[in-house]
């Protein structure tokens, strides 16, 4: 017997519910012979602005136990360098891609999203509403429902395909978030990003990031966010979840789709092994078969309380 | 680019260099085509602490009877490289590998070329002054430690740039062996007596790299610089290990180095 | 040259800043042999009620990456079993007792007190509210800072010894948490108890623990707990400062001190290493020796933002 | 109690003793003075994942020439047992033992006593096996395992039980060797006959213990069960490891147990 892995998050079908992370995997060609983007369900591309973004300065990133903090601060080559060298690519390999917006302002996030809406094979947005090392933009609109709700509903405004939202760890009321992106329009919730986090150099008494704080990732991270992603699906259980957050095995795979994920996002992971979405999918499949399970998406929110 | 892998090898060797440095010889049936300069991505441990790899130059690769033998160089300096320094001979580990981009080892008409050294920056300009030597391009080689029990490798270097008529000159902080003082002093001094050289290539701890390129701009040297920065993936995902370039970019040193030429670097970069 | 590591937490003095935090070091005397209670900054017990509890069922903890959830729901002897067959042997080796104090409703917080009062050698009280793994009490008044003001002015009016408020990592607002509890007449806070966190068993479909949901606790969630002391101290920079989260060396316990903390406690580490606390010092002391540091205390919030 | 310590351990061997199971001697100089029933909390990794010492019951203690040998046996489930089982020979860890109680090893007059094996539950008990033939206190022993290949030390199992005249029952659930079914299933055939117990210790699996307390309580024979609860510190400080007990209280399995007679277990404790 062989498990059907399609699954589909909202209106977009995906053969698998395997993607690759904003921020993790590029513009979703870097690793080609590792992991071709066209073999997973889906890549999000790394956040874009509307235009290219330095980024912060350095030390960018440190580990922790089972974990790394990162504070790259949204370093990308903007949306205009990502349509016309990038996206071609992916089309004509068929990759099904999600991109992450940010902005600075409102408006910044219209401007990347109606630009992309001049071009063919993009499967959709996720807005970046949550990242903890930029100053203006991201954090601000992911904690406040108010603002969130309102940027929400002007992307939604701007386009038909579906639209994602990326909630943050360290919003005060994640549930409030939750419901503000799904009133604004959002076809679905992405959880989480990285939770604000902070180390300390103990020889110069000074932050080992220049940003000071960063955000955490990787396993150390994965019962917060499979907490969090129980928790959304059982306050908005008609919304379509992506989750992520530590995820480095199919069995994790199978915990955040009980949890109620219709699909998930490998990030770090990828850092420790540059197959690690394609391995993934692999065990995924192994494992179902092993456990009778017909299609994935059955699967999903499928935890029975004790 | 040369195609990299990411390589299933084993722990086939392990000595001790110096109090803190010590030698490991990674095993694979693969074949691996690096060039000097470029670097793997290694595991060191099992579970998820460590979490990410450690980047390590590499020495030497040697193939033959149809296993290819990678030689690395390590300092003891943390965890990864503590478990390294214990991971028992036969212990399986992965290595991404070849990354990054190498030095430029052609020879420039009518000068040798400098090749120098601080401490556990040996790997790579070794492995790129066995190669010059097998070319017959000339080079001297300036080694430099913090004291003579840590001057690793000292034969073999001198074999290298003997093969080609070239000066090994060594130098130690403490004065213990070699010339008393950095290596970039006895590199100073010779370039005031009158020595040329149409390149240098260098890798070591940033002090020294920020001192080296202070003379290299003066005196309008070109200099290649295998700069170290932290890494997580390396393979230009993370953004992570970017090095600022003098138009303001920062730059993935993983995929745009680590070797880079300092002419390229901001200089604000250097602490 | 020999570093002091005495120092003081309000009035509070301690002959250095390592304590045994609740819920991991018993009622201090489990482990004489390896950690005797006098030996420690102090030791924080186990959370008392004023009747003994039962706790939740098992499976009540699990190991995660680099940490572990627990959901143990304060199972204790009560105060009365602590204050008779405890206490008079702590009292005797001089430690410095902290009592942890929980209860479901205000009135109960106050037994507990009211209990101690009775007694000689406690050092002070620590309000825990902010459990994860209880129905009643413990998060609720730890995440509105109204009912915490409350809790916290009713404890004060009931003793003159000092009052700690543990805060939780999962409150909306950590801060104004951390001010109302301080509006409320706290000595100190100590920050962070458990995060909320949960494990999937994906053979079984159920939560692995009995009670659904846990506390994540160890090495795994100290960039959490730095950057989170590190907050409040910039929020409420007058306030000591006890840090807690992933603490299993003398370093960790610099890291702390520098974001604000005026002592430490150490919790998970003592399952790993029953000696753990008593270690952490020496690795402290040496540390101190080897950076010139001529009194931990001169360090307490010493971090250089870059 | 026997003085508990946090050992320095070394690995000396490792042996397998089946597909699944193997054997660890760890040496240390101390003395280590532990009674059957008892475990020890070993460190299985470096760093902080896995996060956790592993429980092990002590299998047996032998002294000679000043180094005392701990033996274990470990099956492999998971992360700790897996790292457990690829650790070099050579390696360090730390063993904090010996904990928790044994079982209750004197004779009942006029009978034998019956012990009982699931899986891996043999340790305890074979130490508990050796220790009573070494008192000549007569007991049958009664092993089960999944298949043939997964009877554990069989040699040694019969030797102990013909010290004593006792017999060696051995049982597999795919009939593969011995008698075909459960092991509590070969011990109620022995009971029908007429067999009588003065007391019962038995380790094993969950489902076997449960097995085992309905047939003890049924006949009101007295039984001691080493129970497995999941045990984060393994000294009585994180009341993880609970059992709960017939008066409705929750006590450490760490500290009152892993050895509860069956009366004093709550029946709804059985799965
Ligand atoms: C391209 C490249 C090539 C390298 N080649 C070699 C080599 O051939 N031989 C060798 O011994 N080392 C080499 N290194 C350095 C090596 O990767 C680090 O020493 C190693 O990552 C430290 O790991 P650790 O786990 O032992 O230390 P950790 O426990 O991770 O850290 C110990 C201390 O070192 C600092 N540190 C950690 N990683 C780095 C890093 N990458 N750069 C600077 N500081 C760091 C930490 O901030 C900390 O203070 C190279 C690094 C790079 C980027
Ligand atoms: C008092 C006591 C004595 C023991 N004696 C032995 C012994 O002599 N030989 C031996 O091989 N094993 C023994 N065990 C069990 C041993 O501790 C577990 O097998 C081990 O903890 C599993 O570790 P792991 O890292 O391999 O598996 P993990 O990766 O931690 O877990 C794998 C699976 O096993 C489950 N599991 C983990 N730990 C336990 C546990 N303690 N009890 C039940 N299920 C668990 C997990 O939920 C998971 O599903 C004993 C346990 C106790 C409590
Ligand atoms: C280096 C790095 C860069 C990231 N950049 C982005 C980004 O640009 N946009 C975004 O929405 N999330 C970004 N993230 C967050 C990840 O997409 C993901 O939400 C988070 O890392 C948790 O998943 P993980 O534990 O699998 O990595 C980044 C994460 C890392 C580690
Ligand atoms: C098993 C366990 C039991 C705990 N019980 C209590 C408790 O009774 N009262 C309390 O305030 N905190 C309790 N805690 C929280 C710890 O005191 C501490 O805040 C937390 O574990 C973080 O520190 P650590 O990472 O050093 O363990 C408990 C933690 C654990 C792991
Ligand atoms: S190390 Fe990740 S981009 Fe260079
Ligand atoms: S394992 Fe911690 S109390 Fe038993």
């Amino acid at each position: 017997m062989n498990v059907r892995l399609d699954t589909t998050v909202g209106s977009l079908k995906l053969t698998n519910p395997v993607l690759a992370a904003s921020g993790t995997f590029g513009y979703g060609l870097d690793l080609l012979e590792f992991c071709p983007p066209e073999s997973l369900g889906g890549v999000v591309t790394k956040g874009l602005s509307p235009r290219p973004r330095r980024g912060n300065p350095t030390p960018r990133i440190v580990e922790t136990a089972a974990g790394m903090i990162n504070a790259i601060g949204l370093q990308n080559i903007g949306v205009e360098a990502f349509c016309r060298e990038a996206l071609p690519q992916l089309r004509v390999r068929g990759a099904v891609v999600v991109v992450n917006v940010f902005g600075e302002r409102m408006e910044e996030y219209l401007e990347v999203i109606d630009r992309c809406e001049a071009e063919d094979g993009l499967a959709g947005y996720e807005l970046n509403v949550s990242c903890p090392n930029v100053t203006a933009g991201g954090m601000e609109f992911g904690h406040d429902p108010v603002p969130l709700e309102r940027l929400t509903a002007i992307c939604r405004a701007a386009t038909r395909r579906p639209l994602w939202v990326k909630l943050s760890p360290n919003a005060p009321d994640l549930v409030a978030t939750a419901r503000a992106a799904v009133a604004g329009g959002a076809d679905a919730l992405t959880l989480i990003n990285t939770v604000r986090a902070m180390a300390i150099d103990a020889d110069t008494r000074r932050p080992i990031l220049a940003n000071g704080f960063g955000g955490l990732s990787g396993p150390a991270v994965k019962p917060i966010a499979l907490r969090m992603v129980w928790e959304v699906h059982k306050a908005v259980p008609a919304v379509p979840l992506v989750g992520i957050g530590g995820i480095e095995t199919g069995r994790d795979v199978v915990e955040f789709v009980l949890a109620g994920a219709s699909a998930v996002q490998v990030g770090t992971a990828i850092f420790r092994d540059p197959a690690a979405p394609l391995r993934i999918v692999a065990e995924l499949e192994t494992f179902c078969d092993d456990h009778k399970v017909a299609r994935v998406a059955e699967l999903t929110g499928g935890l029975q309380w004790r | 680019m040369i195609a990299r892998r990411d390589l299933a090898v084993r722990v086939a060797a392990r000595t001790d260099l110096s109090p803190t440095c010590f030698r490991v010889i990674l095993e694979t049936v693969d074949e691996v085509a690096a060039v000097p300069g470029q670097f793997g991505m290694l595991t060191c441990g099992v579970g998820f602490d460590p979490l990410l790899r450690r980047a390590l130059s590499i020495a030497g690769v040697v193939r033959r009877e149809g296993v290819t033998c990678v030689e690395m160089m390590v300092k003891e300096i943390g965890r990864g490289t503590t478990l390294l320094r214990h991971a028992s001979v036969g212990s399986r580990l992965r290595l991404l590998a070849p990354l990054g981009n190498g030095f430029t080892l052609t020879a420039v008409e009518g000068t040798r070329l400098g090749l120098i050294v601080g401490g556990i920056g040996l790997p790579p300009v070794l492995f790129a002054a066995e190669q010059l030597a097998a070319r017959k391009v000339g080079f001297d080689l300036y080694v430099g430690a913090a004291s003579g029990a840590e001057l690793l490798e000292v034969e073999r270097c001198g074999k290298a740039a003997a093969a080609v008529g070239g000066e090994l000159v060594l130098t130690t902080d403490d004065g213990s062996a070699g010339e008393h003082g950095f290596v970039t002093d006895a590199l100073q001094r010779r370039l005031d007596g009158g020595c040329a050289y149409g390149r240098l290539l260098a890798c070591g701890p940033n002090p020294m790299l920020a001192a080296l390129t202070r003379l290299a701009r003066d005196r309008a040297l070109a200099a290649e610089l295998s700069l170290e920065e932290p890494m997580a993936c390396g393979v230009g995902v993370c953004l992570g290990c970017v090095v600022e370039l003098e138009d303001g970019r920062y730059v993935a040193s993983c995929k745009e180095g680590p070797v880079f030429s300092v002419d390229r670097l901001a200089e604000r970069w250097w602490p």
